[in-house]
């Protein structure tokens, strides 16, 4: 069930450059259903800014019901966000939309791969898997060293090859460039990333593969018709998904990116 | 509940609070929040002929208190909306007005005899200002005798009251109305967004893959309201207000200005419960404003005397 | 600051950065917050024949991120700006843009003669969209033909080029802006204000004791941009793009819609220091868009490749 | 001179219904040259809401750099400046306008009158007579005891009266009708309130006087024409003064109103 609460804000950190991590605490957590699931978020109570944020449920724990939010602070409204101290209180509106199918794995191998703002939401996963009998590995893309965050943690799950753009960690160059030259093996492929690392990875990736897309929103919850995208078999037909209702997790080949 | 109850041609409405059209879907997202049997009517999502994709992505960007959409017009079809959607509303005990669209008179007169049969489609919504369909469009929301004479079409087959969509993108809003008046409208809608666009800072190439897209939420509020106050005064017909409405105070004022419903669009996506609460908070606010019944508010901006009205 | 040079038909500009006409009076007031020989130039407020009171209060009244006035072309009259206000001015080593209003074509003429003549008046700005005054102004402002008769009639006196100021609520603003290049213009400014208003969620009256108001800042920059857009690649003439600015990326964002100049009116009202600031940073932000000089950004939007222009 | 400046909360605290005490502290209180002048307040560093509100300066003391403002959380920018807390800033533009002319006075009689939030700044203003060798009384107006303050400061500067409009504190009825029943003597008033009170006491009280108006302002500094009135010896002519820039204190008989 999609709820709406002010969800209260048991800290907020800042990771790396404008990277913030937000733990929040509510009865909505109760509501998550899979890692990749989204929350969208209304940032002040007035009209500025007017529409509702998304952002990717990172890391959840039904139990202590706190779930938290990775984010890069950047226009106005993440920005705004960035604000809130602990003890403050934030209005999500959530959970929204499927999220990754974990299944029993045991022994196969997972290879997640996460670009940007798109890592967070590979955490939450790795665990889920690595739960539930998966291998996991992982390829993580950054800008720079400056704005990577979270290399330890995903470390304590399995394997974990970095990339930045700048060189200044791990690699230097894309996700890709790691993928091919470490020639890294994989029963499954989970990626979460900017649309263009997205459709490289549909393009030149082999096998089972999930992919989180990232569209502009309005609503949210697939009443609006502002995240549609085509399908791979019918890029100039009627039919659509929506990335907010119908995602933003598909199968690898479904979108037309 | 009686004092928010509003009759209208075609429209019975428990009270003046419904969904407009392209924010709402069909009502099935909505559907998981609260009971649309609530709500006084609900718009639906335009429909065309033909299944419509749409423009391409992005369709929408903020803007400063508002937002600004090209989703053109997506929708399933005629037969599918008559086949699925309107079938799965009919649970709910609300009357449904259809937002019909096209980008020919035929097929504006096609899907409105069509979908005008269906049981629970108690009005029609003739959408001729929809800024984000290149074809025709503009000729019908903003020449007043191609408007004219498009309600006339769509009126003559259509089988339950009809109600014209203005759009806000014209030099004289009063001439529109009195047009579509003349060709026989049952009453109005307004406002239609307002045509804008935003550039990104860095690539300075517009947001919206569609170049530009209509204007709407609380920006434009002052526009909808000096409309809706002119076009009041100068036809005969009821109005359904909407432009940015947010909250209970919001709909008093549409009301203040002319309106004898009204309807919220881009709230529903900050709050997918305000048309409930809003619901909720009118008779609180009636209250406090002395009021027995809320139509007893319609055009008070320009009535000469409080006169005494509609005691239901 | 050569990177923020502009030459426009009259105007030599240190930087493209003006306060827009009636929010900055003849510059008295911000004279004390910074040396007004910092601005690009200075839109005085509008000036008739004869001094004006112009409407009741209050004249203002706030929306959401905007604000409504109906100010009334409140002014003290030809004689007094030429005779006191202006020789002020001519302190600061500014280009003065003569806001020019009336009611009838001779009073726009007789304005533009005498104060065209004035030496530190470098352009007109012909305002033709003033949404407060009633007589005649709202034929000047939408009906492209009289547009374009006043606009021949005013430059053929004028000893200085002339700026046409367009007035948004139009249902075709390219047809304006080709109506009055064809009447001699040298530029166009715009937008000026939307049509709005505002009721009293009390007493159920307009806020305004003109009822109805110009609606300005933020909340009208998507009107602004996506008219600019529009115009600039329909006409030949410089653009002054205005509607909302409030920092330099907004700036920015004019100028990539097409505008070669911009200016900032409910700003100032807010931040007194606004412009100077505004000036202050770009400079900084062109390094971050790797732009040497802000014209490179004029028109980017649309234009085709990005074209390698002008280099001071 | 008038600044633009951060102004620091020393303290803020609800002082009757809805009504609060902000004491601000900045370099600003230096240039306050006169009771009455009044402060455009800047609430939040948003758009909403976008105008600058006025706000008289109801007392202030050079040395401390310190002021206080006396306001009714009412709309949507009262409302959210009321949430600000100690320790925060407040974005303040002023002194703006001239306030009351207080020369010497030995032994003179001032009568100061004060109708709701028109009180605060005559508080400010006794003070100031007080210290010029005036005697002062207060006749203060307010709707409902719940909503009035500082009478208590008052009756420490001289004889006060209250009219209330339901009775609940002092005397049943208006400002004017206390003055008129007690037929209280005085060398000269001072009044600040809402118009139609003005109006009233220009209409009906004998002798000088000098009087505070509110108008809806747009820039506050004589700038946008906004706030403009009509004098009295030519209502309907061209002549004007502003309230922000030439008041807003006139000397009775000045405004046409
Ligand atoms: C399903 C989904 C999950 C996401 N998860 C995360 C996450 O975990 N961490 C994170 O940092 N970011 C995430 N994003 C991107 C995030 O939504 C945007 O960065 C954010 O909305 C930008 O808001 P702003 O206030 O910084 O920017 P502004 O420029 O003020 O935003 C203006 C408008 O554009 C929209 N917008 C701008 N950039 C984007 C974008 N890249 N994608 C979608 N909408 C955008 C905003 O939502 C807003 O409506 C996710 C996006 C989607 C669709
Ligand atoms: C010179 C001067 C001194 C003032 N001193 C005080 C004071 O000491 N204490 C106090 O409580 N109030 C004072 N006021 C009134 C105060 O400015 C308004 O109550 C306040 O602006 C309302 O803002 P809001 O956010 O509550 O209302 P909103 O309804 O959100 O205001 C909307 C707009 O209307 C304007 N507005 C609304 N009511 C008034 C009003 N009565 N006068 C002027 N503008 C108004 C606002 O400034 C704003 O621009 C003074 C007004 C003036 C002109
Ligand atoms: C995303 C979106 C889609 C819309 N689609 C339609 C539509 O299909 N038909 C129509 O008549 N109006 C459509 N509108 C306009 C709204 O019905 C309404 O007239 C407008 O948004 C103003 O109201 P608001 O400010 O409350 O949103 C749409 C608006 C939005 C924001
Ligand atoms: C209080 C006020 C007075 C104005 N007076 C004039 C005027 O005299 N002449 C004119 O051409 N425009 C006038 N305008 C319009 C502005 O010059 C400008 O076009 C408009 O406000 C949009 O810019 P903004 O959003 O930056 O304010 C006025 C605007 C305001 C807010
Ligand atoms: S965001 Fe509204 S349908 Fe997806
Ligand atoms: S408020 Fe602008 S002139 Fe007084």
């Amino acid at each position: 069930m999609i709820v709406n609460e002010s969800m209260k804000v048991v800290s907020h950190r800042l990771l790396a450059r404008n990277i913030y991590e937000l733990v929040l605490e509510g009865e909505l957590v109760k509501e998550i259903s899979a890692p990749g699931q989204f929350v969208h978020v209304k940032v002040g109570s007035g009209i500025d800014p007017l529409l509702r944020r998304p952002i990717s449920i990172a890391e959840h724990n039904q139990k202590e019901k706190k779930m938290s939010l990775i984010y890069r602070a950047e226009g106005k409204g993440t920005m705004q966000l960035s604000l809130v101290g602990a003890g403050g209180r934030v209005d999500v509106l959530g959970p929204l939309g499927n999220g990754f199918d974990v299944q029993q794995g045991e022994g196969r191998k997972a290879l997640l791969i996460g670009g940007g703002i798109g890592v967070p939401p590979l955490y939450g996963l790795s665990k889920s898997l690595r739960n539930n009998g998966w291998e996991v590995k992982h390829v993580l893309g950054f800008q720079e060293e400056a704005v990577s965050f979270y290399e330890d943690k995903f470390r304590e799950l399995g394997p974990t090859h970095i990339a930045t753009v700048d060189g200044s960690l791990g690699r230097k160059g894309f996700v890709t460039d790691v993928i091919e030259n470490e020639s890294i093996q994989y029963d499954q492929f989970f990626a979460c990333g900017p649309n263009p690392m997205l459709k490289a990875l549909q393009d030149r990736l082999s096998g089972n593969g999930f992919l989180s897309l990232e569209e502009r929103m309005g609503c949210g919850i697939g009443a609006c018709f502002a995240c549609v995208c085509h399908l791979a078999d019918d890029p100039e037909g009627t039919d659509y998904v929506k990335v907010c209702s119908d995602g933003p997790v598909f199968p690898v080949g479904v979108v037309a990116l | 509940m009686t004092r928010l109850q509003i009759e209208l041609p075609g429209l019975s409405l428990k009270n003046p609070i419904m969904p407009a059209s392209g924010c709402f879907g069909f009502g099935r997202e909505y559907s998981q929040f609260y009971d649309l049997s609530e709500l006084g009517a609900i718009m639906i999502k335009a429909t065309t002929e033909h299944p419509r994709f749409g423009n391409p992505t992005p369709r929408v960007a903020e803007t400063n208190a508002g937002m600004l959409n090209a989703i053109g017009l997506q929708n399933p079809g005629l037969v599918s909306v008559m086949e699925k959607e309107l079938p799965w509303l009919s649970q709910f005990d609300v009357p449904i007005i259809a937002n019909v669209a096209g980008s020919q008179m035929e097929d504006y007169v096609h899907v409105a005899r069509e979908i005008s049969k269906v049981p629970n489609v108690h009005a029609l919504e003739l959408n001729i200002s929809c800024p984000n369909v290149k074809t025709g469009g503009i000729a019908f929301g903003t020449i007043p005798e191609v408007a004219m004479e498009l309600t006339r079409k769509v009126k003559a087959v259509s089988e339950v009251p009809l109600y014209v969509k203005l759009s806000p993108n014209v030099s004289n809003i009063v001439e529109m109305a009195k047009a579509v008046e003349l060709g026989g409208a049952d009453g109005l809608t307004m406002i239609n967004t307002l045509l804008g666009m935003r550039l990104d800072l860095k690539t300075g190439r517009p947001i919206l893959a569609n170049k530009t897209g209509g204007l709407s939420g609380p920006a434009i509020k002052p526009v909808a309201i000096r409309m809706i106050y002119e076009v009041s005064q100068a036809v005969d017909l009821p109005i359904i207000g909407m432009g940015g409405v947010e909250s209970a105070e919001d709909v008093i004022e549409y009301f203040h200005a002319g309106a004898s419903a009204v309807a919220v669009g881009t709230a529903n996506f900050v709050d997918p419960f305000i048309c409930k609460k809003i619901i909720h908070e009118l008779p609180a606010l009636l209250d406090e404003l002395n009021v027995d019944h809320i139509s007893q508010l319609t055009g008070r901006s320009w009535r000469k005397h409080e006169q005494a009205v509609y005691r239901p």
